[in-house]
């Protein structure tokens, strides 16, 4: 069925579908909606979860970590300050190898206060073992919130995920989305049922004390989750492709086979640069787009043989490492070592700074201009 | 119960053998604290009126509720409280030999 | 596709009005997006939201810098806000106001196409709002329709039964009401 | 054994779900609280334990001492976490099943009260047990807003030692009106036990303050344990009440209250205590159980 | 004059000899001595400072952005969990350009829970805008712990610095310390006396809301506070070698210049790498040792230039970036990004994981005979 | 000006140190409570404000409304910056100037209140004022552990209204045995000016929970704010007492208290509400007050 | 106060001239809150007995301790308490004119 | 570089140990280092320390793998732990006990020299812990200098004074008299 929705009520919808037992949640601006719209899913009956509303980000994936660990399938969602609050806990669902799904708005970090798109927030979780996905659109969202569940929840990998939606450019934007029938949900994604759980028939010790002998072991054995969910996202897309006839990759090509002028990003700057590189094209440049959508596991090897041929790339980042440069720009050039291609790092949109098209164009242009020794700060009054 | 309580060491081969997290297999009854022990907690069958304060108290648990009580010397740290609280004086400390 | 741009202040429903309009439009088979630019302001501080109707996806994320269709809510805005930058040529002007379009000057822009309609006076009159503050913005997109014809008025309405949470009626029959008013 | 037992009156259940060769000090007053908690509450109750002694009491990977699920937590996160376990056990319908919240004074006192403030308000359906040995043990000793006033311990040296009252937890656990708050001692595992009991058919929050003394970082003898516990009730140091549904209730009321001193005096962590600091706690401890009679008289049974 | 300290003390003393005005800090093992003798000093009157003694890491960061606001110098210190608890305000404490300095005993997160050595802690900090130091001995804790003021002091600057040591490995290891004489200090490091403060005189609010049109720029200025901090801190370095003898850079090259397998890493795990290049060039491999000590700002030219003339080069890990690598891999593969030498990633010493002597020079090993492609685990069992 | 204010008698200093142009709702109860605060305290004051209505209120970068030194803080950091605040002051030598913490009830019953306990165990020379508009109003209305029983929020729907009394945050703080707490209400500024001077001189950890209404939150119109707000009190529902050193005085004692409905009926939030659920909130009101009589009886002046 | 005051917007020409962190550089009283006035609230000076009741409640504040007291009609956000708090019906509300 | 590795048990204080040599020999001009193996036994389990004595500056940080000295608190460890494991040839191997050094059988290393003292009976004499845990580290330091001539008698009295906080003098001279009663 079609809707026309916000990006947060989408990713309600595609929890609700996911038929969560526990929701915990915290509201923040400008994921606020998503906590009210499943207040209202679970009070009126619609979804069977218990709704938890506790006191603090902090506490919401403490009880998610809870719930989980018990055998319930679980839910929560956040922004920028919220999840940086959590962040001891985002390490910790990793490493507890529990596959919670968890929505963040990606909404700058204060201070100044700010309450617009940067992602800054979810990138800062690069180094927890979380899957992170970028959604593009409200349909994305949704399909995303359950995919994540399927592929989280996959007994070879058993590790959360974070999907990700800039704020108000997503989360307050009504697109149309259309929502499957529960019962080819339910198809799709089974009832959770852990191996390894808080069970009274088999009661076992979960987090205790680990020496250097076995924890050393523990982190290798997350490494190889994150190989295997390499292996097993693809799958679980091609699953859904032909179930529900939408089709994702960890990465999106646009115009990318010919391309010259190949810029790299996430969120919804990889649409705005979709439409960009349609008028660069016209135009007679041959621009083209990667959107990368999965961060976590990082795809290098599909990011090297995409970009590889391209003449000059740029990877945009909403969102800087200060000290260093963009992630995703670093990460790229990380898995183009050896390339000779040049690649530009540029910083746009922090802080809910618009990037238009124009933008987007005046990247070409400064790559075809100068060198890529420094970092492009697009559109800053100096 | 599953888990594991033969009173051996779990061993593992390396990270395949492994359980995703950590989480236990087996019981702490395989490590016998006897040798945290400095002195040695003696029932004095004679003394002793089996009104179980000492079973009652031990923190480990290190004492069988038996008549009188027997004491689990794989276990017993040699804390000292059984002896303290013994209303009759019924057990004493030795020290342990070493 | 074609870009719609809402000019209102807080209070008035600007935002709502953006979202109503991609709802209608949704009906009718496009694809629409629509999005607020949220600012910190409260009561009475501009607000401008947008709205995007495309026959194929919709992928550009950012802000509408050349609209199509400029929808002012509220006329104390003009001339306090720079309204009509980047309209495109032949572009339409649709204000709430008692004056006539005639009335007013966006020199400066190409050859727009002014369109008024009292809006104020049509939510009094089926009660939505009250007179300190008339909820306008049910009743302009009514006005919307008939002007750009993006849209058919009924979609409109049933678009409102969809999102509007009470007074669902009247709100409706004040949008008939405005495109059947439309002074253009 | 069990022919044996029967020749026996215990005044505990005799199941022991917790099994020895757990990394409990000599003496640890913690260690025996648990073995109580499992007598009471048996096999089909699920464990949330925060950073404290006792995550390493449990011991480390791959065992467990504690014969029932046990879900470590961040320090701080304890309620949470068991509000969590909860709410995923009426999710799925396992309604026969005890969350038990276990943390230390640190956890409970200090960084993890908002977790469990909140847990209470939304009166989840657990019991919250905070053992209390008035300090940062497993991180050696270090003051926590329970430390009572007078103690050395590593980060109150004796030349500066702790002043102030320690934060009354069950005042501010009560204050959130609760079905069932209880303060108990490892003295007295009769009443503990009785109280987890209780605390077990009531439904939604119950929070217990218990007492279970720290030979190491008390600096007394391992036996001395449950002696110097008992010397904190038998001194009114640490009184043992109940308030339930908001009705406060003395459990014991000490016929010839020892003088403080006696208590202090056990402990090398009071060692350094000059006598008029003994004098103005004795009256500290005189006020705060005045109080207590005070809450009794008005909110009492009586009342 | 000298004495023989532990990692823990000397980070104390460093703080003690900075005269800090307010500590707030909260016990974690293995961070707590730092706590205790903090407490004795302050106790003692040694220092003439406020102890705050927090509930929480959480609210030890915030006293100190608190205290710092309002015109003190601070100190806090942590590890592990603690760090992570303190993340949103590590954020906080970057933005607000607040010169506050931290010591993070390095320490593997949990669960299981682990008290050993591991940087995953602070590398997952990476993208908050703190200035980072790895420290591989006690005297260089003590020297960077005042350098650190002085650095993040400078009006041009203005961020927060992390001082990093290993748990155990320096934390609880004792060694000889040259502490410097208070008024010597004193000359090199004055009284704290920042232009923006909380200060009744002129009143400000700090930290307001602030709309994309300038939260972007504030973001910018921080980017050159970082770039300008990669000038200043030689010059800070070179101000300290004159005065008190002791030698430092962003990094630190071990027979580099004509080796052709050439180690980057950072900690205690450099000095180790030291001892192990002499071993190799005894036995005739022409092995080097590149120590990196601020991983932000990276010196990415500094790394480009010792490293572009190697024959293979090694990154050693003590963390994993799970779904990617290890971090100073990432981030030195691109600052090498043009570059032809082979770079290999090796993971080691996770979770307190010993790396020996042997260990290392099994990854030289390695690098002549394996390819680069795969992350290599040392001593893992699979 | 001034020559002509000399005509008129006024009953709160004139010193107005608060700015117009601030970004608060119309009729904003929490507004009005800054205004005076600072009336109460001028300008030697120093403000820590968490994420809440008044982080905006105060205006966006570069400007300020109050007229003193203000901190934003993490939402869960108000009493935690201002430790730091008021710990830098006594380190250097500055001690004429109040720090003052000032946080919404989500700041302060919710997230904030571990920073808070923590701040007041160690009691730390501030005052501490929550205003408390009984629900999350800077996010847009969503439950607190303030919002009372019946309300309607957006978490807490119609159909689904709140359940549950709202946390008796002074109980809580007042179990601190810290030198003052107070309750006050936007309605009596002089009663809330005095107990803030009165804060001002005492020096440690002092707390204030004022009641200030939110048009926008709780649906009533803007000119109500005062009416409702001094409803509460002539209700009993929000009484205006304080307790100095542990001794409870209630300030306001209402001769002709008013039916709680009266107080309800005047808000949108309490609209879809039954007959019977006013029953029900008038008794707990009865109850709650009557507590408070027993607890002034039992540690008032005269006890 | 060095603070700008001068109720003119404050205009950065780019990040060199803004401070180093979000810290206000003038006060808010730039910002005329008369626009979000639907009613306002006008004294009637014959009624008025000056208990400066509507002073003491504007939250604005919008009111001057004269006597009478007279509005700021560049701040007055008409919320209409000082007509609801008046003891003497001595403000009344005027519909803005748009 | 000498390395030298302490096994003990937890409480017996081969931590302290450790520290002391090392303080010892850095009163003697050298570079030092000393840690332990921080496990999270408690009392009674197998415990590690390591010290590191240089005429150069010390690098390296790990464990000490290949020690040249190996000190032995409780002589009950034998046989239970691997603690000869790694022992330079010609190493010095140090052990607490009542038994002569013939006694003990450390075949399977390379012609180790061995050392017996009994610092039980010493650390009683001089009032250090109680017949049940008499505290042995500061005594077999003694033993420690006699055996290894790493640092001098006069050095670990000194260090003594300076690292262990009670009975500094009684420790002190339980040192002189295992270096005087050193048997090996
Ligand atoms: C966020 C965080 N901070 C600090 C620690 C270190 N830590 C672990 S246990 C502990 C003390 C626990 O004290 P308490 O709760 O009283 O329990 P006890 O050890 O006394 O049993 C501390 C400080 C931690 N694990 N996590
Ligand atoms: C960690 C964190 N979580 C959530 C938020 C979002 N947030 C900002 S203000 C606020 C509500 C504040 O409520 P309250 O303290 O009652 O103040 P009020 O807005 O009602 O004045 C919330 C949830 C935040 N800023 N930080
Ligand atoms: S306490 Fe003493 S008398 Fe009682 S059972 Fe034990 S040994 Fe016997
Ligand atoms: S000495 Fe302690 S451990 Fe041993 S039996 Fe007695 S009480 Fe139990
Ligand atoms: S330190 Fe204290 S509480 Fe912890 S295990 Fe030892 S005796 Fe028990
Ligand atoms: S939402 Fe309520 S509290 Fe916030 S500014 Fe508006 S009226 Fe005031
Ligand atoms: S409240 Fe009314 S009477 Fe009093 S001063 Fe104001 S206008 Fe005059
Ligand atoms: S209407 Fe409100 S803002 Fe205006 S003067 Fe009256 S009280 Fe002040
Ligand atoms: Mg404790
Ligand atoms: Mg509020």
């Amino acid at each position: 069925m079609k809707r026309v929705l916000t990006g947060n009520y989408a990713a309600a919808y595609g929890a609700t579908a996911a038929k969560v037992n526990v929701v915990a949640a915290y509201p923040i601006t400008p994921q606020t909606t998503i906590v009210e719209i499943l207040s209202e899913i679970v009070a009126n009956g619609e979804l069977n979860a218990e709704f938890i509303k506790v006191e603090s980000e902090h506490s919401a994936l403490a009880a998610c970590i809870g719930a989980q660990s018990a055998g319930a399938r679980t839910y929560t969602a956040t922004s920028s300050q919220g999840l940086a609050l959590m962040h001891e806990l985002i390490h910790w669902t990793a490493r507890a190898r529990l596959p919670i799904v968890m929505t963040n708005v990606n909404r700058a970090l204060g201070p100044g206060w700010s309450i617009w798109a940067d992602a800054t927030d979810s990138v800062s979780q690069r180094d927890t073992g979380w899957m992170q996905v970028y959604c593009e659109n409200n349909q994305e969202v949704y399909d995303t919130t359950l995919m994540a569940y399927k592929i989280s929840e996959h007994a070879d990998i058993l590790l959360p995920t974070l999907v990700n939606l800039d704020a108000f450019f997503l989360s307050h934007t009504s697109q149309v989305v259309d929502m499957i029938d529960q019962d080819r949900v339910d198809a799709f994604l089974p009832t959770y049922a852990p191996e390894y759980k808080l069970d009274i028939d088999n009661p076992r010790s979960f987090g205790s004390l680990t020496s250097p002998d076995h924890y050393y072991e523990f982190s290798y054995k997350m490494h190889k989750a994150h190989e295997a969910a390499k292996q097993i996202i693809p799958e679980v897309h091609a699953q859904f492709a032909k179930e529900f006839g939408r089709e994702y990759g960890m990465t999106e090509s646009y115009r990318c086979d010919d391309a010259e002028y190949l810029l790299v990003t996430y969120g919804t700057i990889a649409g705005t640069t979709m439409d960009a590189v349609d008028r660069m094209r016209d135009k007679g440049i041959k621009a083209g787009a990667l959107k990368i959508r999965y961060f976590r596991p990082f795809p290098s090897e599909e990011v090297r043989s995409i970009l590889k041929n391209a003449i000059k790339v740029g990877v945009i980042d909403r969102m800087i490492s200060f000290g260093h440069e963009g992630a995703f720009f670093t990460e790229t050039k990380a898995a183009m070592y050896g390339e000779t291609v040049p690649l530009y790092g540029f910083i746009a949109g922090l802080g809910g700074r618009d990037v238009s098209i124009k933008d987007i164009e005046s990247m070409v242009d400064k790559m075809q201009a100068e060198d890529p020794s420094n970092l492009i700060w697009i559109g800053v009054k100096e | 119960m599953t888990k594991k309580d033969d009173q051996k060491p779990i061993v593992f081969e390396g990270a395949s053998d492994m359980p995703p997290m950590s989480a236990s297999q087996g019981s702490m009854s395989v490590n016998k604290t006897a040798s945290w022990r400095s002195i040695r907690p003696i029932i004095h069958e004679e003394k002793c009126k089996s009104c179980m304060i000492c079973w009652k108290f031990c923190p480990e648990p290190a004492i069988f509720p038996t008549s009188p009580p027997t004491i689990n010397y794989d276990y017993c740290k040699g804390c000292g409280i059984c002896i303290e609280e013994c209303p009759f004086d019924a057990i004493t400390s030795e020290k342990e030999g070493k | 596709m074609v870009e719609i741009r809402f000019h209102g202040r807080g209070g008035q429903g600007a935002v709502k009005a953006s979202d109503v309009l991609a709802m209608a439009a949704f009906l009718e088979g496009k694809q629409v997006q629509s999005f607020p630019f949220f600012g910190v302001e409260r009561r009475g501080a501009p607000v401008t939201a947008f709205t995007r109707i495309s026959d194929d996806q919709i992928r550009i994320h950012c802000y509408i810098y050349d609209p199509d269709v400029l929808v002012i809510l509220d006329p104390t805005l003009i001339g306090a806000v720079p309204l009509t930058d980047g309209l495109q040529p032949n572009g339409k002007i649709i204000i709430n106001t008692q004056r006539k379009p005639e009335e007013f000057d966006f020199s400066g822009t190409e050859n727009p196409s002014v369109y008024t309609v009292d809006c104020s006076s049509i939510a009094l009159k089926h009660g939505l709002g009250s007179e300190a503050a008339p909820i306008v913005n049910t009743a302009i997109l009514g006005a919307v329709a008939k002007a750009t014809g993006l849209v058919g008025i009924d979609s409109i309405a049933e678009s409102i039964m969809e999102k509007i949470p009470v007074k669902q009626e009247k709100n409706a029959e004040a949008a008939r009401e405005s495109f059947a008013q439309l002074m253009g | 054994m069990s022919a044996e037992t029967k020749k026996v009156r215990l005044t505990l259940p005799e199941n022991e779900v917790m099994s020895p060769g757990h990394l409990a000090c000599q003496g640890c007053g913690a260690s025996m609280a648990m073995r109580y908690a499992l007598k009471a509450l048996g096999r089909k109750t699920i464990l949330s334990v925060p950073a404290c002694c006792w995550a390493v009491i449990d011991g480390p990977f791959p065992y467990s001492a504690v014969g029932v699920p046990l879900q470590q937590s961040a320090f701080e996160a304890a309620a949470a976490t068991a509000s969590g376990i909860t709410n995923a056990l009426k999710s799925l319908g396992k309604d026969d099943i005890t969350t038990l919240a276990w943390a230390g004074d640190g956890g409970t006192f200090d960084i993890g009260l908002q977790a469990l403030s909140g847990a209470v308000e939304r009166n989840e359906n657990m019991i919250y047990v905070v053992y209390d040995n008035e300090a940062y043990m497993n991180t050696g000793i270090q003051r926590s807003s329970s430390t009572p006033h007078g103690a050395w311990t590593t980060t109150t040296p004796v030349k500066h030692y702790r002043k102030g009252q320690k934060k009354n937890i069950m005042e501010i656990i009560v204050a959130h009106h609760i079905p069932y708050c209880a303060t108990a001692n490892i003295a007295y595992p009769e009443d503990f036990i009785k109280k987890l009991q209780k605390a077990k058919s009531i439904k939604g929050a119950k929070f217990i303050h218990l007492f279970a003394p720290c030979p190491t970082g008390w600096k007394h003898g391992p036996d001395k344990t449950v002696k110097i516990a008992r010397l904190a009730t038998e001194t009114n140091t640490f009184p043992i009440y109940e308030v339930e549904n908001g009705v406060y209730k003395i459990n014991k009321k000490i016929k010839n209250v020892k003088p403080v001193a006696e208590y202090l005096r056990a402990q090398g962590r009071f060692r350094h205590l000059p006598e008029d600091e003994l004098e103005y706690i004795q009256s500290m401890v005189n006020k705060s159980y005045k109080r207590l009679e005070k809450l009794e008289a008005a909110f009492g049974e009586s009342a």
